[in-house]
């Protein structure tokens, strides 16, 4: 990826489109946001950096109404506003698309565009004519012609769900438009269309704020830069005038490591083999893991890597094939509870819904996944709960008040690392990992990636799925290359270059 | 990098489509829809001499013409996501309402005005207690039904309340070309409510926010006020069926038409099986009021045991549901 | 045991009476609580009522714990036997009497009194009044509905299902109607007797119902299908009265409720201040037929005081 | 990347510290206690002659002892995040199952196994719908709770079956040092499904699948059979709690009890409260029994009118919850 030589310094700053001065937000005596500070400029795309919990989410919904900041000011224009909620920002041109938000499946495509205040109306009464055409046009600008707008918003891919909420944050005529990690579950197609969208709302006077930690992406689209930690501004500069070393150790407060470490050595002990496995996408895939290896597994969405992870961890029922883990073979679709007995472990994809109940602490997060080992006779001891997962505290690093604090509370990092630390203690032989550093900053990557080979090193055999080709190339030892559901290309990661993976990607086969 | 690669949705787009054809989109023949013709068959089969003759026809719509206004009012809470278990308590004080008043000396038109503004009172307050103090739908209407039905007690004096104007009573007794008024009523207001639900801003809001509370509201959608008034309405229909209760029966007592709340419940959740996206809407209501009163109406003609008869109800209520639940069921 | 020692003296402490009702929700038993508790405090009495809201639940405890606190006597208003058979025992345990209004069928060793209305006899006069206007029951097509939770009504519904069988006459639908809630006994009521009259057009000659509220549904589905079978119930509500003024119902039943409850009262006098019980635990009263001749000058059950 | 780090988290650590300290962690006094406190005080001030009282106390726990083990069962449905709507049907029918046994010559101790065999059947049964054919639990319990009546009622032939042995009725209304032996048993009973829920693997599984199915699911917990041995057990103490309130009673009928249905839920409602994560919990749900007891027993001793007290008791629940949920409404 090149930097691109169309970024504008903003030299000459007039008044800003929306500012906030001095922000504190506390949650239950959580300082999320002390004195924070940011402003945004008519026609700039303004990137709002920093680690995971450093208060960018927080910020944003402040700035938009969804929160109230305990102190400090906000100006629209160069006047201060007071945004009751949601409602109050959008009316007066600030709109976001919030990093947890998607779609409503129940309802089409074309009402999930234009929600609430935009739907077309006369007199309290839909105008469903008009409604499906501003619905098509918008999917339109932003290139998707694809997605129909009488679907139901559940019933298309996760990317196009998150075009559709794109859709959506543009139907609005913002003169503000604020981006938290909208590239996290996109592909490279997608994020083209994406860029070309801001960068001609940017020439159109809008002033974007752009949330993201693909650094990358950053560098390629972004005027200036804002870097925040712990709740406060660090420092707003251009970005033609910032290394992206810089930023990262500006970022994590200190210097940047070398992001991925060293490769290990695998052994040639067979982990887990895989034979002529079909489920609904995946389509005869064979493959095997050695001890100490980390399998990188690469794809375009819906090319069937997620299926064939589930499929593994015994977590989706598969048509046929056989899984074989440390020489035997595991029975046919055995279930989560079998496959972890069996040493499989999988980190799933989606955070929220599928790795941690928020709504639970640490503690009893770590515990569901080891119910079986903290037990005997039927009776759960506590104090084995409590040794695992102080041991997970310790070794993972999980920033948290403590074992009892409740996840929903943390950051998604942690939140990432609380899943790990729930599978970790089931000391797996095979750990399957989809996505392990979506939505997570630079700093939790490289502890995850050292992780991952300090894991490797212990004879832990990895299986890892990353959408993005160099954490993919950094963090394996050989990478699989998955289209359409069938395996398209194998490389060693220290062979692989990003175009060769691409290829594959788009179903060019070894020859 | 190029742009070609859009060409990989297709494969899934068009499958969906295929669902999402307009007729075919809301209306798959679930299980539901099966259980309802099976019904009608079996007992058309059984007395094919008096079950669809016009007059049991007749009868069937008479006997469910108020279950389904209040099924309709539940609907509506139902598709914001919520339950209201006080549709039934809240109907019968408005039917002690409106005849305490009229006993009272009242005009009836002002008695039925009264009735109708504490229903939509309750709806109001309910409404308050689940969108603005976030108390859960459940407990909330629970504990409302618990204190209307001792407000209706103290209304009707624990008597039941008769003697009303013969123009009150014509109301819920009267008829139109042989067909009695409430069927007609319950028609319209069905039809009304249909309409909102599908071409009111409002309507889809209910929708919106029924999908998904939280996505609503990051996209601007007054949740509470569309939650609010989602309560209200129903409060204010329930209380349509409650007059109309009272006018039809020509009395009214605190606990009058208690089994509206369960069966309004039942007929919705019947009805949402016909949906895939699993949402409440008010034509699968209206075939879960149909299913139960063919069932009821259908099992008096077969002259079966009234215990015997709930016993089926219950188990031809799960049949309808796991029929189109099965249909689902693969994940 | 505890009971005698207290009855005679009327200088030290008064006697304590505790009145409970599981029906106070009906008008009767509402009618009742308030006349026993007024009469009973003008003779003297210290009278504790507990109402109990149909919830058994809540009102044995409550009735065994103002028994263990120390009673002379227990009045029992329109409760069945059979849902209170703890406080049964407990005052047997406690060697107070019973005393009852309406509150079983038959006699029971339970009771030192229980005065009911006579069965049979509702079900002669009901039966009459249908046989008149109908010309015997002979080969004639007669609804009973029930209800089989309240033991009055069971017993009569049952009482005249066999005598309608007995004088050749045909239950409607085989068997007795039930009605499965109090609530919706009108609706209930109203839907069977529509329902028979649409699957069986022409047949039904009369109606015949245990308690007034529902045999108003009867005769509601037999106006509106312009049948003309003939409704009698029970109970002598003002509605009923009003039907039967009206010609819409043939006739329901007057139970002297009043004149029962000042004998019961007498009774417990009596026992306070003689220590002495009744000769005999069950008393039936006649009961009085309430037709278009007599029904201006009844008082309606739900309008007692 | 050094450990020093972490340092930033202490700032923050010792302010929160204050709420999870072990004993605050689960017990935030929220406004349920409140509730309860201000109730016993107040019946307390208007009768201090009576309402704290042995006698009294030993009145109210009588009282609650059976909604108390039939609360118990609502709440480890709750805990897996569903609703058990036919526990009250449930104990009926066992309450009516062993007094037709009974009446029939079995002997008591078969008889009350009886009972319970059919509890847990309608518990297994109910978990079958919602486990494994994936009906929602509102509709399945409820629908099982119109067909159990029905039951009952073809149980019972309509009646109020008595005359029970008289050792059977001791189970109920027994005393061991002047306290009823019910009291006892719902003290065993709460502690041993206090244990369960918090010590066992199952209890663990059944937290974890009402805090996210997926994430169970995915975690190696099986969802199905954790959700259908949760029915299962509901069942069973609700049988429990139908045959002691038929040797309590000494009488056994279709519809008793059948408020259990409406209080248990208003009960784990109410103690949900308590936890700061919303989730059902027994400690909470006992909390809520107590509220239920105290109200209708003080409103009693006060002689307040039994519609008012209708009245009453709904306006008390909804200000409780209102009150725990105040603190938790800023987002
Ligand atoms: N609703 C909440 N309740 C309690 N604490 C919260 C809440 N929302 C955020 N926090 C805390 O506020 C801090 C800032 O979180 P925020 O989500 O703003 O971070 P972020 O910079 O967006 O991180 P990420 O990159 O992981 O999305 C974190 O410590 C988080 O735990
Ligand atoms: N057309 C579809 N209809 C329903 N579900 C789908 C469809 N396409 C994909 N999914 C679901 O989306 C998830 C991801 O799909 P899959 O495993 O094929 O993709 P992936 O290669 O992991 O890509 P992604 O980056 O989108 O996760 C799976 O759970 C799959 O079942
Ligand atoms: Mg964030
Ligand atoms: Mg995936």
């Amino acid at each position: 990826m090149t930097l691109v030589e169309d970024t504008i310094p903003v030299s000459e700053l007039g008044t800003p489109a929306l500012a906030a001065e001095n922000i504190v937000k506390r949650f239950d005596g959580v300082h999320a946001l002390e004195g924070a500070r940011f402003s945004v400029q008519p026609g700039e795309i303004h990137a709002l950096l920093g680690e995971n919990g450093a208060g960018k989410s927080t910020l944003i919904k402040i700035l938009t109404g969804v929160h109230h900041p305990d102190s400090g000011t906000i100006t629209r224009n160069g006047e201060k506003v007071e945004f009751a909620n949601v409602r109050v920002a959008n009316a007066a041109g600030v709109v976001a698309l919030y990093q947890e938000l998607s779609i409503i499946p129940s309802i089409s495509v074309a009402e999930n565009i234009l929600l609430g205040e935009q739907t077309p109306s006369r007199g309290g009464f839909v105008q469903w004519g008009a409604l499906k055409k501003r619905a098509k046009e918008q999917l339109e600008s932003i290139n998707q012609r694809k997605i129909p707008v009488n679907a139901l918003a559940g019933d298309l891919s996760p990317v196009q769900q998150t075009m559709v909420a794109f859709a959506r944050a543009l139907a609005t005529d913002a003169k503000v438009l604020i981006l938290d990690e909208p590239t996290a579950s996109l592909t490279d197609t997608e994020i083209i269309e994406l860029f070309a969208v801001l960068r001609s709302l940017r020439d159109r006077g809008v002033a974007i704020v752009y949330v993201s930690h693909r650094l990358e992406e950053v560098f390629e689209l972004c005027d200036r830069l804002t870097i925040m930690r712990n709740g406060t501004t660090i420092i707003t500069k251009d970005v033609a005038d910032s290394h992206i070393d810089e930023v990262i150790s500006t970022m994590v407060g200190r210097n940047a490591n070398e992001l991925f470490p060293e490769r290990g050595t695998a052994t040639d002990e067979v982990a887990m083999e895989v034979l002529h496995l079909n489920g609904r996408r995946v389509k005869d895939v064979s493959l095997e893991v050695r001890k100490g290896e980390v399998l990188g597994i690469g794809g375009l969405a819906g090319s069937g890597r997620s299926e064939l992870l589930r499929i593994l961890a015994g977590a989706q029922k598969h048509v046929d094939g056989e899984i074989i883990v440390g020489g035997t073979k595991l029975p046919h679709s055995p279930g989560v509870g079998r496959a972890l007995d069996a040493g499989v472990a999988l980190v799933p994809e989606e955070r929220r819904s599928q790795g941690v109940i928020l709504d639970a602490s640490i503690q009893d997060n770590i515990a569901v996944a080891n119910i079986p080992t903290v037990s005997t006779a039927g009776i759960v001891s506590g104090a084995k709960i409590s040794t695992i997962t102080q041991r997970g505290l310790a070794d993972l690093k999980i920033k948290a008040r403590g074992p009892k604090q409740h996840v929903g509370e943390l950051s998604g990092g942690n939140q990432q690392k609380v899943v790990l630390a729930k599978m970790l203690a089931r000391k797996p032989k095979v750990l399957l990992m989809d996505e392990p550093t979506r939505g997570i900053d630079v700093g939790t990557k490289a502890e995850i990636y050292r992780l991952i080979r300090q894991l490797a090193a212990e004879g832990t055999a990895i299986i890892a799925i990353s959408s993005e080709l160099p954490e993919l190339i950094g963090m394996s030892d050989r990478i699989i290359i998955l289209h359409e559901g069938e395996v398209s290309g194998e490389v060693a990661a220290d062979v692989a270059d990003e175009e060769l993976l691409l290829s594959y990607c788009y179903g060019k086969s070894q020859s | 990098m190029t742009t070609t690669d859009n060409n990989k949705a297709p494969t899934t787009t068009s499958i969906v489509v295929g669902h999402a054809s307009n007729a075919g989109r809301w209306m798959m023949q679930g299980g539901t829809i099966v259980a309802l013709v099976a019904l009608v068959l079996f007992f058309f089969l059984m007395r094919p001499d008096v079950f669809l003759t016009f007059v049991n026809i007749k009868n069937i719509l008479y006997q469910v013409s108020i279950l389904a206004i209040i099924a309709g009012a539940q609907t509506v809470v139902m598709v914001v996501g919520d339950f209201d278990l006080s549709v039934g308590a809240t109907s019968a004080l408005a039917g002690a309402t409106a005849g305490a008043a009229m006993l009272g000396g009242m005009p009836i038109p002002a008695a039925i005005v009264l009735a109708l503004v504490v229903g939509l009172l309750i709806g109001l307050l309910n409404g308050v207690l689940v969108a603005y103090l976030n108390l859960s739908a459940f407990i909330a209407t629970l504990a409302m039904m618990t204190s209307v039905i001792g407000v209706a007690f103290l209304v009707t004096q624990g008597t039941t309340l008769f003697n009303f104007p013969a123009e009150f009573n014509e109301l819920g007794q009267g008829k139109l070309f042989e067909i009695p008024l409430p069927v007609y009523l319950a028609i319209v207001i069905s039809v009304i409510l249909w309409f909102v639900l599908r071409y009111t801003t409002l309507g889809r809001q209910w929708h919106a926010v029924g999908g998904s509370v939280e996505v609503s509201r990051l996209s601007g959608v007054n949740v509470r006020r569309a939650r609010l008034l989602a309560f209200t309405l129903a409060g204010f229909v329930s209380a349509i069926g409650g007059v109309l209760l009272a006018a039809r029966l020509g009395s009214a007592s605190a606990v009058q038409g208690e089994d509206n709340m369960m069966f309004s419940v039942a007929a919705v959740f019947l009805g949402m099986t016909i949906l895939r996206s699993g949402a409440a809407n008010l034509v699968g209501t209206m075939i879960g009021v149909a299913i139960i009163g063919v069932l009821s109406n259908g099992l008096n003609i077969l002259g079966v045991n009234a215990y015997i008869q709930q016993v089926l109800t219950g188990a031809i209520i799960i049949a309808a549901v796991t029929l189109s639940s099965l249909k689902h069921r693969e994940r | 045991l505890t009971g005698c020692s207290s009855s005679g003296g009327d200088s030290d402490a008064a006697p304590k009476v505790i009145a409970f009702t599981s029906g106070n929700q009906t008008p009767i038993g509402g009618w009742w609580l308030n006349n026993t508790e007024a009469q009973g405090t003008e003779l003297g009495w210290d009278v504790s009522a507990i109402a109990g809201d149909f919830d058994f639940q809540k009102m044995n405890p409550a009735v065994e714990s103002a028994i263990g606190q120390g009673a002379d006597v227990v009045y029992n208003g329109f409760t069945d036997i059979a849902s209170i058979a703890s406080i049964v025992t407990a005052s047997q345990d406690a060697g107070i009497p019973m005393f009852a209004i309406d509150a079983g069928t038959e006699p029971n060793d339970g009771y030192a009194l229980n005065i009911t209305t006579d069965q049979q006899g509702i079900v002669d006069q009901t039966l009459g009044a249908i046989s008149d206007a109908i010309g015997g029951l002979d080969g004639k097509t007669i609804m009973v509905i029930g209800h089989d939770p309240h033991a009055g009504i069971r017993m009569r519904s049952g009482l005249a299902a066999d005598d309608i069988v007995a004088a050749g006459g045909t239950l409607a639908g085989g068997a007795i109607q039930q009605v499965v809630s109090p609530a919706t006994g009108r609706t209930e009521a109203l839907a069977l007797v529509a329902d028979f009259i649409t699957a069986n057009p022409g047949v039904l000659d009369a109606v015949w119902v245990g308690w007034d509220d529902a045999a108003l549904g009867a005769v509601q589905a037999i106006s509106e299908a312009g049948a003309d079978a003939v409704v009698t119930g029970c109970d002598a509500t003002s509605e009923a009265i009003a039907a039967v003024e009206a010609g819409t119902m043939l006739a329901t039943v007057e139970q002297p409720w009043p004149s029962i409850n000042d004998t019961i009262m007498d009774a417990i006098s009596e026992y306070l201040a003689t220590g002495t019980l009744p000769d005999s635990n069950f008393e039936m009263v006649a009961t009085t037929l309430v037709t278009q001749a007599n029904a201006a000058d009844i008082t309606p059950s739900d309008q007692l005081g």
